[in-house]
């Protein structure tokens, strides 16, 4: 299983890496942004495994985005390792801070605490108006340790940084996801009263991976708000949450790299939607949303991984 | 697990072939292809996105029609070439709209866009394009920030800033003499709102140093219920209700106030109203003091003057096509195109009649003035990047027989008595009395 | 006082106007069995859960291991060595045994449930094996739940209540929801591996030839209250009991 | 007027119309266990198609009668309803029952983006005004404030609608079988009650709700694509501060949130943005299931 997972993880590296080859601009920074927010959705498939839905992962995917714009544009650094390590730290904390409260809560009201929470960071973000309010923020190009690439090699660099961040992310929660902790987490879902009953804290549980999340959203949030350059507070809006969940929900939570397939997916499918209907693509995009759901009840992951028992 | 981590590999890399191999086909010579950005859903659409293409498009077949219009727009298309457009909606955010400009420049490869409403997509737009070298007019937004925090290269942005409407409603109150004891404000809770509050607070504070300000109000965006806000503002009794508010959440308020007789107790004070009459009619009561972000609307067709023929053609040519006038969101997209028009035609009579490349194409419309129905434009801020224009305010008036709402008592100002001289910020500018302003 | 002694004194609960325990006193010595009788409602699942932190009694002591355990979370509590089954088996039902067998397991690992240490590796699956055997369910092991028998999932639930330092383990009717037939085997698998690991046992139960053939001492309950604290003889041949819990002769 | 007076008084006018718009969203949720994001949508349908009934009814002549146009108002509603009510649920809801309820609400918030784009086909990004009934029923005049007849209007039908449930609820018979459904669905079905039907009804009585509230606003503003979406959050934030599925809950929670809004904007009008999360935080804090919530005590 180890040295499988480390062949799997090596082989999605050079599949997705070769992107920085093959894939024309436009694309490149389609599947940059693709994977940033696939890596928030691998923090919402982390709780679903324990059966609770976060539709306010927006709170970290914002948090992470200003505090590398702030630490950017207030002291300069530019520097795209430590604006991601200093925004999962950040993230980390609050994290820490909201993780055991929300443990507490099940189903709809954890999903509706978590949205309250990123609507109050919408909320106060909105009113600050010397950090740019609704309008939000710029921040300039990363460099990577001292390297300042500028046109396609930034937009490469850029890509293979998330690449790399989405594998070494990918592969640690998928052992942490098969792990006895991983394992726990699904008997969470399944019965709490038994896990309790065994001796386990499910609050422990579920505020590890609430916490996971946090840090997941936070390091999507900062790769996004780089490739993008501008930041606002519509990251932590309940729509811009509602899509993670979707693609969470689109992936399931069998397979690891079905959520970043279907970030992908998510993000051609509105684009050429856009592009091809202009004035519907509202529609249809909720019609691909229903199709999936209805054809997918499980996720994409159940195409490609069923939980059996036997299964090594 | 390794072999299904295969499948999902072999799914990644067809799609990614499948991507890669699909580009667009390249652009003609004889064809010049603009992505244009403007909302086509959302509550932004009725009062802004859906009339300003509804004139964009008016205006890019009469040019490819060609002989339309008056000189020195009777050429046709640009330069002769065909204007080909790709419209796409700018409902969705800032994050969205970086990765639609994207693919309309590399996916789409259009040779210019035109488009963003929303401040925060002009805020963002301008570090991509000058990333990707690509000539981005910005037409509507507002907000001061983007030429004051940054210096961008292929960006520019063709419709003066929104200082321009708080001050020149301020100086046209201390023009018609209007006792202004104190005043309130009803913004909405974005950031257009609150700049517009600060811009009017600073300049009644240097034009009405004594004016008390009783309370700022700033509902949420898309509120629909102002019952509260009424009440606060009636027990406040300020002489003056100052909004910039917009669209639906301009006629809700006034449908409310109205009818709970707020204008019959306080001067009302709309720095962006005039695009919500074609729909009140006569619903919007009289006498309330009127900006439309420019010479636009009713203010461009009562001027007259040596532009008349332009407006007029314009106007005429709206009406009959959408059957209602056209107000200031048209105005603001023909202005930008007839810009682009006049900065393409001027690179191809320096470049010996080749389509013009985005860096001929920015040397071009730098520094650059022409006429649009709006009035003489001046791209004169920020190194040649940010017009200015002259603007206007009047008060509402019904004309029963007529069954049309007028503007009378119309004041027009000088471009350079209402916007900042270059160079300087907007907020310093109104903070230090308007330094160097230039009216008559 | 011993340290595997179950001492419960003057506990008192009432849910509104009913009253689930009044004057609830038992001493239950280390290794005993004992059984717990009673009609629907009469307060035995209630004991059970008040001794294994589910429900907070208005009142009294619940002494185990020189502590106090009332306020206790259930985790705390089983952590303590207070173990139990359920009455509707508890189990995991999107997992298979083994893998409800892994959870209890890695649970009562030494160093607690790691995040990196998968949860099917050999010496887990070894261990939970050897305990799926001793409750001979072993060759269930790759089933999912709801394709099992009720006696098996019965099994399941004790076996991972098993997991760990179990010192007292209450079954709340460990026969309910079994073929009668398969009662007896299954009530002798489950002492044999409670008794031998030395483990005290109370079970809540209405089949009277368990309680005669399997308890040494029986607790009959009635409105709340224990009426009779007893050998299995005396309390079944007890007028009160016969009256209010029996509702015949024995 | 008093401030204290002022407030309450604005506060009650919002209450009435949180309460109109949010007892539909608990409804459904209480028997169909599905938050419903497209309860929105249904509200901004309930608004156009008001609108357009209401013009037409000034078209064909209502001026004669103007006070008819409050028929039309609720014809709009129940229109809304008796057509797009069977069309959701018996064409799409259904089909999800007993699904997870996180998955429900993306199945709406689908159901929500196709309406969205679908008003638009049907009436376009031109707004639609019909201020007629909003100034019929005069003004009153409170102290130095003037407020609309139509204000109170308001809150008088959001105490009807209130009854109304809350009577056929808990005193008839069909509310008694509604009530068994919520309680437990499985086994008001094994006690013969036709549960297909239940679900049907409490879905076009939702849809009504919804849409009575924006067929009632639709007269104060004006009507215009993306109304939906604003309704949605504050209808959210009441029905969770409520407790999900408790009509009782949506009233309290509507009074808390009109009365905490209405203080906010006259007293501090910065934190009216913040105002309706905090009341939910705070209510969830204490109670994390709202206020009353149907507790369900496990038996094991």
């Amino acid at each position: 299983m180890g040295s499988n997972l480390i062949v799997s993880a090596i082989v999605a590296l050079v599949v997705l890496a070769a992107g920085a080859v093959i894939l024309p601009d436009w694309a490149m920074f389609l599947f940059a942004m693709a994977l940033a927010k696939g890596l928030v959705c691998l923090g919402i498939v982390g709780m679903m495994r324990g059966g609770v839905v976060s539709f306010g992962q927006g709170l970290y995917y914002c948090l992470g985005a200003y505090t590398a714009t702030l630490v950017a544009n207030t002291f300069g650094v530019s520097d795209i390792f430590l604006l991601t390590l200093l925004s999962a730290a950040v993230c980390l904390l609050v994290g820490l801070a909201f993780g055991p409260l929300l443990s507490n809560y099940r189903g709809i009201f954890f999903a509706m605490l978590s949205l309250a929470l990123s609507m109050v960071l919408y909320g106060s973000l909105s009113k600050m108006s010397f950090i740019g309010g609704t309008d939000g923020l710029n921040i300039a190009a990363p460099t990577f340790l001292g390297w300042a690439p500028e046109g396609r090699p930034l937009q490469a660099a850029l890509y293979i940084y998330v690449v790399t961040i989405v594998v070494i992310a990918g592969t640690l929660m998928r052992l942490y996801f098969d792990s006895e902790r991983g394992l726990l987490t699904l008997a969470t879902r399944d019965n709490e009263l038994r896990v309790e009953y065994l001796g386990a804290s499910v609050r422990n549980i579920m505020t590890y991976n609430y916490v996971f999340g946090a840090v997941l959203g936070g390091i999507g949030g900062t790769i996004a708000a780089l490739a993008l350059g501008h930041v606002d507070p519509e990251f932590a809006f309940w729509t811009t949450s509602g899509e993670f969940v979707f693609v969470a929900i689109l992936a399931g939570y069998l397979s690891v790299p079905a959520v970043i397939v279907a970030a992908i997916i998510l993000e051609l499918v509105r684009s050429f939607s856009n592009l091809y209907f202009p004035n519907t693509w509202q529609l249809a995009l909720g019609i691909f949303l229903l199709a999936v759901i209805i054809a997918l009840p499980n996720g994409l992951g159940s195409l490609v991984r069923r939980r059996k028992g036997n299964e090594t | 697990m390794k072999k299904l981590n295969f499948k999902i590999g072999s799914v990644l890399g067809a799609m990614t072939l499948a991507i890669g191999l699909s580009g667009p086909a390249s652009a003609q010579d004889d064809t010049f292809k603009i992505g244009v950005i403007t909302f086509l859903s959302g509550q932004a659409a009725e009062s802004f996105g859906v009339p300003a293409w509804n004139g964009g498009k008016l205006l890019v077949d009469m040019l490819n029609e060609g002989g339309k219009l008056p000189a020195p727009y009777d050429q046709k298309g640009f330069g002769g070439m065909n204007i080909e457009v790709v419209v796409v909606d700018e409902a969705g955010g800032a994050t969205k709209q970086v990765q639609e400009f994207r693919n309309l420049v590399q996916r789409e490869e259009v040779d210019a866009v035109v488009g963003y409403v929303s401040s925060g997509d002009c805020l963002a737009i301008p570090p991509v394009a000058d990333e990707l070298k690509a000539f981005t007019i910005l037409y509507d937004c507002g907000t001061p920030r983007v030429f004051e925090d940054g210096s961008y290269e292929y960006v520019f942005r063709t419709a003066a800033h929104a200082t321009m409407d708080n001050v020149s409603l301020a100086r046209y109150l201390k023009s018609r003499n209007f006792d202004v004891p104190s005043f309130a404000g009803l913004n909405q809770d974005y950031a257009w709102g609150q700049d517009s509050w600060a811009d009017f607070t600073g300049a009644m504070n240097q034009l009405y140093p004594d004016a008390e300000v009783k309370t700022a109000l700033f509902p949420k965006f898309g509120a629909g219920q102002y019952g509260t806000e009424i009440s606060a503002l009636l027990r406040e009794k300020p002489a003056l209700v100052h909004s910039s508010n917009w669209g639906g959440d301009l006629q809700g308020f006034l449908i409310q106030a109205t009818a709970r007789g707020l204008h019959k107790r306080a001067q009302l004070a709309l720095a962006a109203g005039d695009h919500v009459i074609p729909q009140l009619q006569d619903k919007m009561p009289d006498g309330i003091f009127l900006g439309a972000r420019g010479v636009n609307g009713l203010a461009a067709y009562a001027r007259g003057g040596e532009l008349k023929e332009l407006t007029d053609t314009m106007w005429e040519a709206y009406e009959a096509e959408y059957d209602t006038f056209p107000v200031q969101a048209p105005f603001r997209m023909w202005q930008a195109i007839f810009g682009l028009k006049t900065a393409i035609e001027k690179a191809m009579a320096d470049n010996g009649g080749t389509k013009p490349t985005s860096e001929q194409l920015a040397a071009a419309m730098k520094g650059l003035e022409w006429d649009a129905p709006s009035g003489r434009i001046e791209m004169a801020l920020a190194g040649g990047h940010q017009a200015i224009q002259p603007n206007a305010i009047g008060t509402t008036k019904w004309n029963a027989d007529a069954g049309k709402m007028e503007l009378v008592d119309v004041e027009y100002y000088d471009a350079r008595c209402v916007n900042p001289p270059d160079g300087m910020k907007s907020q310093e500018w109104i903070a230090q009395g308007f330094p160097g302003a230039q009216c008559n | 006082m011993s340290k595997g002694v179950l001492e419960v004194l003057d506990v008192q609960k009432s849910f509104g106007a009913v009253t689930a325990a009044k004057d609830i006193s038992v001493t239950v010595p280390e290794g005993a069995v004992y059984s717990l009788i009673g009609t629907n409602g009469a307060g035995k699942t209630t004991f059970v859960n008040m001794v294994t932190g589910y429900i907070k009694p208005d009142a009294g002591t619940i002494n185990f291991a020189g502590r106090n355990i009332i306020g206790m979370a259930p985790r705390q509590i089983t952590r303590m060595g207070i173990h139990r089954s359920f009455q509707i088996a508890q189990l995991c039902n999107e997992l298979t045994v083994e893998e409800n067998m892994l959870v209890a397991d890695a649970i009562h690992g030494a160093k607690g449930p790691s995040f990196l240490q998968n949860a099917h590796n050999q010496d887990a699956r070894a261990r939970a094996i050897a305990t799926l055997e001793r409750f001979n369910i072993a060759e269930h092991r790759n089933r999912l739940i709801p394709e099992l028998s009720g006696g098996v999932k019965k099994l399941l639930d004790i076996a991972m209540a098993m997991a760990g330092d179990t010192q007292i383990m209450l079954l709340d009717e460990p026969t309910s929801g079994v073929a009668s037939d398969e009662k007896f085997p299954i009530m002798d698998l489950v002492m044999e591996a409670l008794k031998s690991a030395g483990v005290t046992v109370i079970f809540v139960e209405h089949d009277m030839d368990i309680v005669t053939r399997y308890s040494e001492r029986v607790l009959a309950f009635y409105d709340g209250r224990i009426i009779a604290d007893d050998a299995p003889d005396e309390v079944l041949s007890d007028p009160e009991v016969q009256r209010y819990v029996t509702g015949a002769p024995a | 007027m008093d401030l204290a007076a002022t407030i309450l008084v604005d506060g009650l006018i919002y209450a009435g119309w949180l309460f109109i718009v949010s007892v539909g969203l608990t409804l459904v949720f209480g028997v169909l266990n599905i938050l419903n994001i497209a309860h929105g949508s249904l509200y901004a349908i309930g608004a156009y198609a008001s609108a357009s009934l209401v013009g037409a009814y000034f078209a064909a002549g209502g001026e004669a009668f103007p006070y008819g146009s409050y028929a039309a108002l609720i014809l709009a509603a129940v229109l809304v309803a008796l057509v797009l009510g069977p069309l959701l649920e018996r064409g799409l809801l259904r089909f999800f029952y007993g699904r997870d309820e996180v998955l429900n609400v993306l199945v709406t918030y689908a159901v929500f983006l196709i309406l969205e784009d679908v008003m638009k086909l049907i009436w376009g990004v031109n707004p639609y005004f019909v201020y007629e009934p909003y100034t019929l029923l005069g003004d009153v005049e409170i102290g130095p404030l003037f407020y609309v007849g139509y204000d109170f209007a308001v809150i008088a039908a959001a105490i009807i609608v209130g009854l109304v449930v809350w009577l056929t609820l808990n005193h008839t018979q069909i509310g008694k079988v509604v009530l068994a459904v919520i309680h437990d669905s499985e086994m008001s079905q094994t006690m013969g009650v036709n549960v297909q039907r239940v679900y049907l009804g409490a879905f076009m009585a939702g849809a009504f709700l919804a849409a009575l509230g924006g067929a009632m606003t639709a007269p104060m503003i004006s009507v215009t694509p993306g109304l939906g979406v604003n309704v949605i959050i504050v209808a959210f934030a009441v029905v969770i501060i409520g407790g999900l599925g408790s009509v009782p809950g949506a009233a309290i929670g509507a009074l808390m949130v009109g009365i905490s809004r209405a203080a906010s904007v006259h007293m501090l009008p910065e934190a009216e943005l913040f105002i309706i999360y905090f009341v939910m935080a705070i209510v969830l804090l204490f109670r994390p299931e709202g206020l009353f919530a149907k507790t369900q005590a496990r038996k094991i």
